[in-house]
């Protein structure tokens, strides 16, 4: 099976690509086997994430699932946001092929870090 | 839209003059070969005619020809036929440890059926040692196999002092000559070879059909049983228009090297020395010098091999990154581990390939997308020296 | 000349709307379908739109629909490969001894191997009796392989019967189908088939390619191995046109059957009656009525084969005599010895085999050439009764 | 390798067939495996063949064969048509498929025994 349009789409123009130095909160996760990396900053605001950083190394999939999880992720709560899937991600993207749903799970993984790094700042905060 | 094909190890383009020598084949002189009447007569021709030119090709005789269906079951009865057939004179097979999967994989079938498989290692630039064939050779040594020229990175192997060392032992020598046909002069007697693999889609001929040559007085068992076509060593109904097909390109193919291979020899060092000087963080895989003259393969640090080849498609231009046949799959490259790249190196690799019908303006087009591509992908990359969210 | 080709068992023309579905990807789809690039992309959707229609065509899923070189690469994948892959289970296969050699010499080959082989005899027109099979299966019986119709006196065996026959014993069963696809119902479902070979070039496709069937669950070792391809069971550079080919001739077959049978089974009625009635000492080879649509099969008495085609041939009419396959070699016919005639007897034999391009005229035309044909044949021969002359 | 195109003329068009009967000597020679049968017949005058019929059963290199042979025996002394082997034949015929010489061999079988024959009806003559 061949990438769908929509993960194409992701692949060339990835949406929300940028430093997240700035952020409220930077989660950063990847995997050892082939050395994919993704990493997100949000920023939140009243619990919403109300901007997406992200930022991505590995093959399309991995791109376009980063991206796709980044504009998922946009305007929801966080509680919300921490639901979403590798599949979820896949789905939104209109499918994807078998073996390459695992290179959407680093957005994911990486939003539950950005996620504890923002509230321990929260908490520093307090 | 422009429409860039610099994946010809993959496949190439069939040439119109040699679908033009097939088309009768299919429209009025579509006999079976081994059929009596007139239609029969025509098609059997045809087909010797075809292994009169892949004899001539290769400096062989027509009767040491036998058509295949490509490449793969070239090598797999080379193999396999030559494994089955001698197992009373030994059971020890070398070949070297960057072959093509056709020869890797049907050697380890072989192992299971209790044979002994010595593969060799390469260096750095995808080298076997002459010498370490010979070190290898034992009393049980039924047949050395080493591939022409590699499909990943491009290196020639020095064959004809390879099949010397097998010859001193009186053990028949096999190579894959899959990629190395019409890029590089072949010629069995010279070069000691006594059986060799080709598959035609890799010339400008068509896909699925191949040949095999195997040196008169060998003993090879057939893969298959059937109507006792190419005596025996590969029966079916012949595939004349593919034969017919084959034996056109390769005719074409051998006439026209010495131009082509000049041709496509300078368009590989302007996309060489044109890249290398326009991107950083970039290296050449393979041999600089001894490499086929449409092979180039580099490897980009801090980029992905699916990524350029995508985003360089998404520009028009068709590459790929390991080998065709693994590039669905997402293993890395056992050729480029083998050359002693680590996985994260392997990741980074492209491979341009190249044929006589690309022409130097195509090099140019790439040489203006490469940086895009690479400067697009490493914009998006994080840069290595930011710390984990969690660490900060 | 009129050129009148009665060899369609043999191979057949290509369809031109099948030539024209296959032209494209020579000529600019001519990516390798494992590539991630569009032409690699455009390719691969091409097989798997060939793969569907395959399937649809059995009563099959797309995965379970495997391509291949042809019938006999089909036939052997079969045999050879759930005969390796099952060993442990047992070693024992029932056939017939009527079918193609591409089974009975795998199978010759297996009992080398150490495999036990029933050949089942077949009755005076060529049937296989069920209850036979049934009474062959064993504790060891691993494969039960009976052909769909036989290629040279075309007699159609009762494969649902067999099938099901298999099946109470939980032993897969296959069956050729190369000559019986396109011209005859198949449903893998309803005949209880888990293995099926066809060939496109005898249903008006292209040499050189064919397919196997594989009910999902069967454990079969492929023949060759290589890059992967058609998941491992046959590995090699797809024949992308081939398979299109394929694709396109078996939807066109299965849409027009109806309507192609008809019209071949009538032409094939004339043949029969107009030559029976119309030329002495000539016998109907095969059962009168089970048999397909395209095939005639006939014995003349008094008359040698290689002449009758020979002179035939003469009048622009292509026919045989055994099997194609064995046609340049002189061996009797194992089928016609299966069906109890004489080696005399199976010497007069001539084969017509009809395909959905021929048409009434073409029966006319032979019918007026047959008598002389056969005539001037028997005008040369030596009367029985002449006596020897040492004995005047 | 197809048959050549002389073959093929004498195939289609066979020489000198006709009744033996009526020949000074008639000889037959068969081959039981294929069942192929040649039927010569020799008409002797100052011993030279000066008439020739033959019938044949048998494949086109045995009908082609037993036409070329008589061709080559018309007009011969006895002793020298008796020396044309099934090799000559074949070559007569520019050249036979290998495997399709022996059909030639029935012509020359034939002739011995016609020559017999003839020369055993001779001798009651005298
Ligand atoms: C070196 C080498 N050997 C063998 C093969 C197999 O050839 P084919 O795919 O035509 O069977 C290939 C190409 O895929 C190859 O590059
Ligand atoms: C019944 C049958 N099986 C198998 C084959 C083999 O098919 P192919 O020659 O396409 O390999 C043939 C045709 O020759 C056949 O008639």
């Amino acid at each position: 099976m061949a990438y769908s349009k929509k993960v194409m789409e992701h692949f060339i123009d990835p949406r929300n690509v940028g430093d997240t130095a700035d952020s409220d909160g930077e989660g950063r996760a990847s995997n050892a086997m082939d050395g994919d990396i993704v990493v997100l900053g949000i920023t939140v605001v009243d619990n919403k994430i109300v901007d997406v950083k992200q930022q991505v190394f590995g093959c399309a999939a991995a791109i376009a699932g980063s991206s796709a999880f980044s504009e998922m992720i946009l305007g929801k709560e966080i509680e919300e946001a921490l639901k979403i899937s590798k599949e979820d991600v896949a789905e939104y993207l209109g499918g994807m092929p078998e073996g390459k749903i695992k290179c959407s799970i680093l957005g994911p993984e990486a939003l539950v870090k950005a996620v504890e790094a923002y509230r321990g700042r929260d908490r520093k905060v307090d | 839209m422009v429409r860039i094909f610099f994946d010809n190890s993959a496949t190439t383009r069939i040439d119109p003059r040699v679908l033009e020598a097939m088309l009768p084949y299919y429209e009025s002189m579509y006999g079976n070969p081994s059929s009596l009447h007139q239609f029969g007569t025509e098609a059997h021709e045809a087909l010797e005619q075809a292994r009169e030119r892949t004899a001539r090709a290769l400096g062989a005789e027509a009767d040491e020809i036998y058509f295949t269906s490509g490449g793969t079951e070239s090598d797999n009865i080379a193999l396999q036929g030559i494994a089955f057939a001698n197992r009373r004179k030994g059971n020890h097979i070398i070949t070297s440890n960057i072959e093509h999967h056709a020869i890797l994989r049907t050697c380890a079938f072989l192992e299971d059926q209790g044979f002994r498989i010595t593969y060799l290692p390469v260096d750095r630039e995808g080298l076997v040692d002459p010498e370490s064939v010979l070190a290898a050779i034992g009393k049980e040594t039924i047949l050395v196999s080493i591939m022409a020229a590699n499909n990943e990175v491009g290196t020639i192997q020095p064959i004809s002092e390879i099949g010397l060392m097998a010859h001193e032992h009186g053990i028949p020598f096999h190579t894959d000559a899959v990629q190395a046909t019409t890029k590089m002069p072949l010629d069995v007697a010279k070069d000691g070879i006594d059986l060799l693999s080709l598959s035609a889609h890799k010339f400008h001929g068509p896909k699925g059909v191949g040949a095999l040559f195997l040196r008169k007085g060998l003993d090879v068992r057939p893969l298959a049983y059937g109507g006792g076509q190419e005596k025996g060593i590969r029966p079916s109904t012949e595939n004349v228009p593919g034969i017919v097909g084959l034996g056109a390109a390769i005719y074409l193919g051998i006439s026209e090297m010495d131009e082509e291979v000049g041709k496509m020899t300078s368009i590989r060092e302007r996309l060489i020395d044109g890249t290398m000087s326009s991107v950083d963080g970039c290296q050449l895989n393979g041999h600089r010098t001894r490499r086929l003259c449409n092979n180039v393969n580099f490897r980009f640090e801090n980029v992905e091999g699916e990524s350029l080849v995508l985003r360089l498609d998404h520009e028009g231009i068709a590459a790929s990154t390991g080998s065709a046949c693994s590039s669905r799959s997402s293993e890395a490259s056992h050729v480029l581990k083998a050359l002693g790249l680590s996985a994260a190196q392997s990741r980074g690799a492209l491979r341009l390939s190249l044929s006589k019908m690309n022409d130097m303006h195509e090099a140019e087009v790439f040489l203006q997308a490469i940086v895009k591509v690479v400067e697009g992908l490493r914009a998006l990359a994080p840069t290595r020296s930011s710390g984990s969210g969690c660490e900060r």
